[in-house]
């Protein structure tokens, strides 16, 4: 794994090639440096967060602040893209990505560490938020369980094993395991497969992959793109989506569709939400300043009642009815970041 | 007989095609008056809700105003450049043309995310960030294609003492070109115009890679609001995008006419 | 401009329009060098083969086109657009599409369309030959008169030699890129200077041989079939092909006081092999060795004449013509 | 001018032939370098990836590709093109003649359907699919109401609702350029060909044919290479049970961080629609010049 995330190297032919390119380029099209305004920041993010960060979160930030925030949504892996071509003069400042993707990000070295000096709130987050001695960090814990069309099903599914039912044919989608919430389905598996607990069963990818097999009747499809697969469950034509998350179902059941989000009695899981600042990145100041601002408590007071997600600063407060995060089960990201493209591949070939 | 019943499948065929083309628009174009923030047919009722939220959604006119600047000039430059090289091909004195006819499409079999990718760690490598020209460069390689195609196939019948005729008349070389061969040749300029605009226009795997946040096309605009909620608003957004196609369309039948109109009164 | 396909006849005529460039020599117009001046400054009119009419345009806004293009204003190219319509007799058809036309008609606009431009000379390229028989004997006469209104010089293209014949001053019969002879009708007909104009244009009557005597621009030449004398200066010995009009040969019956009566005359005995009709003549072959010779006669002699007859051939020395020998060279 | 001294007579030289060659040199250039500058040089450099092993160059990427779970992601991109513009052709080369007959008013409604396709994302196009081919949509309920079938069918996330949305998706790409063509078209080359006695069959095949063959290779050029290298359609229309190189190569560059074996999917994906470009467009040049 390691060998495939060695970043591009110009080699010599590589360098001749772009000589003659350079030129004819240049010829083309006079290269004009746009250079952020002082007070300015870009961060990256989801393009599904958009909408609550900038109607809600970034105001308030930037009145604090007396900054302008600047809302890049694109998809993790997209950016993660972006922000390789772009380290020698990175645009994004802040980067908002899951877990499995800042580890690879890391390892890449897109991404600096952050201090407790400069971000004092990093050190009033609960336990296992911080990673890598402030590499990055968790802002928000969105959970996970299984969304359900309300149309369709009465009662909401009490069980993970309920996917699996016989009277579910045709009617569940799981998401992909390119996207990180399709790993909720293969450790649930792993678990149902060998009855142990979340912790253990992980690891155990092969008894995963057999119950996985077994779900294939009920499936009316594997999504990776997660708009059309909300949009099934809201039609009523799928029933159920094995691992969606809060900070989308919540937010679409907010704005009254026919959806809600069910935490199975075996347990939910906590999404990993990170936040981290670019190497070499401009504004780096105001970068401290505004993962400083999504760590506190009256940010993330916000995002929880305005984006559904479990706080990860112990003094934000949080609306009734949110599950305890302490309940949440959270995997072993590494193992799973490692292990993805692997996975990937063979569930692909097992499942088509 | 043969002829007859020929004839008669062309004309089921065409109406099957243009059914079937037009049937997925009717159902965005339904879909878009729901009064629910499900994107879903049949509706119970209808609502202009989701053409109220256009106004409010953030970036979307610079967005529009972009993807306009840039399919626009790509076509533009596509046209002259696809069929400067559609002529050489066509004349036959081109050493390799067929190679080059061949090589002309090759851009359309790479998926865009690949090309995107690409020209993204090509100019990079360069130390060229200029967002604009990046993608309208990109936009170029997309557009090309269809324009280059399109009119290798339209030239290969068209006449070319036309345009000897026109210059023993008095027209230059370039002059002849436009005064005569682009209006004898207009259904097929029309066409690779239009594929050339819309390409552009509906492109997002190879903008996505190449736009930043302040220099955003509309289909990348689209992909944010669809993230962020798969509701009526896109459908609605389609259906006025349609809309002002139909327009164009309209506008440029019309000018097509007035072209000729003009050519008859000369 | 006269000659086979391919003998590069268009492409002298792309030349002289500047659709394509001399890689040597020089083209003047009226004197005027017209080598490097590209084709829309030089003042010629084309009419194309295929007539290369603006399929997006009628017919008046094809007459139009050149002085349009020319920015003329738009009461003169009115008047002239009429004016040379009428000159074609198409004044009826102006505003019509040039596809909703026939032939003859849109030959007549491509004329119209060169003419109108009032051009210093009109090129014509293989006009007519898209037409019917009929049609084109019509238009040849037409063009004839209209060509003498106008005043204009003209230069056909044409590989039909009758329509060259018809319409021309001067015809240059071309051969492999190359011009054999230029000449008014008459002399190309009467006195071809080589065996590719004299095959090209006409019927003619051949023999082989070698030039057994030469002085003073006569040769005798030594044939299968005899001792023939020519027009031709060669040196003894050389390979010579010496031809004639088939309308030169005299058939004579066996008279033998005839023999060696006239100087100037050559003859050749042999025995007639076929008698073909064609109306007010016919064409008569006779066979002399292994020599198979044409000859013409008015129907009143023919009619006299069976295949089988012995014959003898006679014509005088002043239509007989001695030719280097092509495939002797060869 | 006496006989002797006459020229030999020499073949024809056309006249200054490289003229000619550089203008088309000339007109070639500027697309040509486009191709070169934007296209080629970029995804050479991308595609050395596919080569450069940890010890100098290597094959062993293309060696993971020649698996049998590869081929059969190689036959899903063929067969998914194949089966597209197989379908896109049978349909529009008879509605290019309907729509090159067509006049005033129903030529405009049908030529603008045509185009309006293309203004539409691919994305919210998925989506009116989904609709109208899931359980209780429109296609269902008229099979139903039709007696066609006695329960719903399942067609959305299958290889049926792919080539339906693919056909969908690129019609217009192979009914636009042949009838660019056949509307140029002289009907009375039909005719002359039927005055000689051809019947109206054999006037299509030897006459008609061959002269839209520009127009047919175009169509058929573009829809193929369009379907093979398309990465939207088959993830929004059937998703992961059918892999295409497409979908594998965008897995290997942003999910699997594998540049190498995504640059060598690139190769092949590129090298195997050039071939059938190029095949055909030879296939139609000896067709053409029958």
């Amino acid at each position: 794994m390691t060998r495939d995330l060695r970043p591009f190297r110009p080699g010599l032919s590589r360098r001749s090639v772009l000589q003659i390119g350079g030129g004819a380029v240049a010829a083309i099209a006079a290269p004009a440096v746009v250079r952020a305004a002082p007070k300015e920041i870009v961060v990256g993010g989801p393009a599904g967060a958009a909408r609550y960060l900038n109607a809600d979160v970034f105001p308030v930030i930037e009145k604090k602040l007396d900054a302008k925030i600047l809302y890049e949504g694109t998809n993790s892996l997209t950016n993660l893209q972006k922000m390789q071509a772009d380290r020698a003069s990175p645009k994004m400042s802040v980067v908002i990505m899951d877990d499995p993707v800042m580890i690879p990000a890391a390892a890449e070295g897109l991404i600096t560490p952050m201090t407790t000096s400069a971000v004092p709130n990093l050190g009033k987050l609960v336990p296992g938020a911080v990673h890598r001695d402030g590499l990055w960090a968790n802002y928000q814990k969105p959970w996970a369980g299984i969304a359900f069309s309300t149309k369709r099903m009465k009662q909401p599914p009490a069980r993970w094993s309920d996917l699996w039912d016989a009277r579910y044919g045709q009617k569940v989608i799981v998401p992909s395991i390119q996207n990180t919430e399709g790993y909720w389905t293969l450790l649930v598996a792993a678990h149902l497969e060998t009855g142990k607990p979340f912790s253990e069963a992980q690891y155990e990818i092969d008894a995963a992959f057999k119950k996985l097999k077994s779900l294939k009747p009920n499936l009316l499809s594997v999504y990776t793109n997660a708009p059309q697969a909300i949009n099934l469950l809201e039609q009523g034509e799928a029933w159920m989506i094995g691992g969606q998350f809060s900070a989308y179902t919540l937010i679409r059941k907010a704005e009254g569709s026919p959806v809600d989000l069910a935490i199975p009695a075996e347990g939910g899981f906590a999404m990993p939400s990170g936040i981290a600042k670019a190497k070499g990145a401009p504004a780096d100041a105001l970068a401290d300043a505004v993962v400083d601002a999504l760590l506190s408590p009256e940010i993330q007071s916000i995002l929880a009642t305005k984006a559904f997600v479990a706080p990860t600063n112990p003094a934000a407060t949080t609306p009734a009815g949110f599950p305890d995060s302490a309940t949440l089960f959270a995997p072993d990201w590494a193992f799973f970041a490692k292990e993805r493209a692997g996975w990937t591949e063979r569930w692909i070939k097992e499942m088509a | 007989m043969t002829a007859r019943l020929a004839v008669g499948f062309a004309w089921l065929a065409a109406l099957a095609a243009v059914l079937f083309l037009l049937v997925p628009l009717l159902t965005v174009a339904a879909a878009s008056f729901s009064p629910t923030p499900v994107f879903d047919l049949p509706l119970d009722g209808a609502s202009l809700r989701w053409y109220a939220r256009i106004a409010t959604l953030d970036g979307f006119w610079p967005a529009l105003s972009l993807s306009l600047q840039i399919a626009l000039l790509s076509t533009a430059i596509a046209l002259v450049i696809g069929t400067l090289a559609a002529i050489a091909i066509v004349r036959g004195r081109l050493p390799g043309a067929e190679a080059l006819a061949t090589a002309l499409v090759s851009p359309l079999m790479m998926p865009g995310l690949v090309l995107g990718i690409a020209l993204l760690q090509y100019f990079r490598a360069m130390g060229f960030t200029a967002t604009w020209s990046a993608l309208l460069l990109a936009h170029l390689v997309v557009t090309l294609p269809y324009v280059a195609r399109t009119m290798i196939a339209g030239l290969a019948l068209f006449d070319f003492t036309l345009v000897e005729a026109a210059r023993t008349l008095g027209c230059t070389y370039a002059g002849a070109i436009l005064r005569v061969m682009v209006p004898a040749l207009a259904p097929s300029f029309l066409t690779a115009g239009l594929f050339s605009f819309l390409a552009s226009f509906d492109n997002y795997p190879v903008s996505i890679f190449l736009t930043d946040v302040r220099t955003k096309t509309l289909p990348i605009k689209m992909l944010q609001y669809i993230e962020e909620a798969p509701d009526p608003t896109l459908a609605a957004l389609s259906t006025l995008i349609l809309a002002a196609t139909v327009i164009l369309l309209v506008a440029s039948d019309r000018l097509i006419g007035l072209h000729r109109m003009a050519g008859t009164s000369e | 401009m006269l000659g086979p396909s391919g003998c590069g006849k268009t492409t002298l005529l792309r030349l002289v329009a500047g659709l394509a460039a001399p890689e040597e020599g020089t083209i003047a117009i009226a004197g005027r060098d017209v080598t490097r001046v590209p084709p829309h400054r030089r003042n010629v009119g084309v009419v194309f083969q295929s007539y290369a009419l603006f399929p997006h345009l009628t017919v008046a806004g094809n007459v139009a086109f050149g002085l349009s293009v020319r920015g003329r204003p738009r009461e003169e190219i009115d008047r002239a657009v009429k004016r040379t319509l009428s000159l074609v007799r198409l004044e009826h058809l102006g505003a019509r599409r040039v596809s909703a036309l026939s032939g003859g008609q849109q030959q007549r606009v491509a004329l119209a369309r060169a003419l109108a431009v009032g051009p210093e000379v009109l090129l014509f390229d293989e006009a007519l030959s898209a037409l019917d028989r009929n049609l084109r004997e019509e238009m040849q006469v037409e063009l004839q008169r209209l060509l003498r209104e106008i005043g204009a010089t003209a230069i056909f293209v044409t590989h039909d030699q009758d329509e060259a014949l018809t319409m021309s001053d001067r015809i240059a019969v071309m051969n492999g890129g190359r011009i054999e002879q230029l000449a008014d009708p008459k002399t190309l007909y009467e006195r071809p200077a080589t065996l590719f104009t004299l095959g090209f244009v006409g019927q003619s009557t051949r023999l082989r041989g070698t030039v057994a005597e030469a002085g003073d621009g006569m040769v005798a030449v030594d044939t299968a079939v005899g001792r023939v004398a020519a027009v031709g200066s060669y040196r003894a010995g050389s390979s010579v092909v010496v031809a004639t009009r088939p309308e030169h040969l005299r058939v004579v019956a066996e008279l033998a006081g005839h023999e060696g009566a006239e100087h100037a005359r050559n003859s050749v005995d042999g025995r007639i092999r076929a008698v073909i009709f064609q109306g007010s003549r016919s064409r008569i072959e006779v066979a002399a060795g292994d020599q198979i010779l044409l000859a013409e006669a008015p129907g009143r002699i023919a009619s006299e004449l069976n295949p089988g007859d012995a014959a003898r051939l006679v014509w005088p020395v002043t239509e007989t013509f001695a030719y280097p020998d092509p495939e002797a060279r060869a | 001018m006496t006989a002797a001294d006459l020229p030999v007579p020499s073949p024809v030289v056309s006249p200054a032939p490289d003229r000619e060659r550089w203008l088309a040199i000339g007109f070639a250039t500027p697309a040509a370098l486009v191709l070169v500058v934007l296209f080629a040089l970029p995804l050479a450099l991308l595609f050395t990836a596919s080569v450069a092993g940890p010890a100098g160059l290597t094959l062993s990427e293309y060696a993971k590709l020649a698996t049998p779970h590869y081929l059969g992601v190689v036959w899903n991109s063929l067969r998914l093109a194949l089966l597209t513009t197989g379908i896109a052709f049978l349909i529009g080369y008879p509605a290019s003649f309907a729509l090159a007959r067509a006049r005033g008013v129903l030529r405009s409604v049908m030529l603008a359907s045509l185009f309006l396709p293309l203004a539409a994302s691919v994305i919210v196009k998925a989506f009116a699919w989904t609709i109208l081919l899931r359980s209780d949509g429109l296609v269902n309920t008229v099979l139903m109401a039709l007696g066609l079938v006695d329960e719903p069918i399942r067609m959305i996330f299958t290889e049926t609702a792919l080539v339906v949305g693919a056909v969908n998706i690129f019609l217009p790409f192979m009914i636009l350029p042949i009838y660019a063509v056949v509307a140029q078209l002289d009907h009375r080359l039909v005719e002359a060909a039927a005055t000689l006695g051809a019947s109206p069959a054999v006037a299509f095949v030897r006459v008609v044919m061959p002269l839209t063959l520009p127009g047919i290779v175009a169509g058929l050029a573009l829809v193929f290479s369009l379907s093979v290298s398309a990465y939207v359609v088959p993830t929004l229309l059937i998703g992961e049970r059918y892999p295409t190189l497409s979908t594998t190569i965008a897995k290997a560059f942003l999910l699997a961080r594998q540049p190498g074996f995504g640059a060598a999917a690139g190769v092949a994906l590129l090298a195997i629609t050039l071939a059938a470009v190029a095949l055909s467009a030879r296939l139609g040049r000896s067709g053409g010049a029958r």
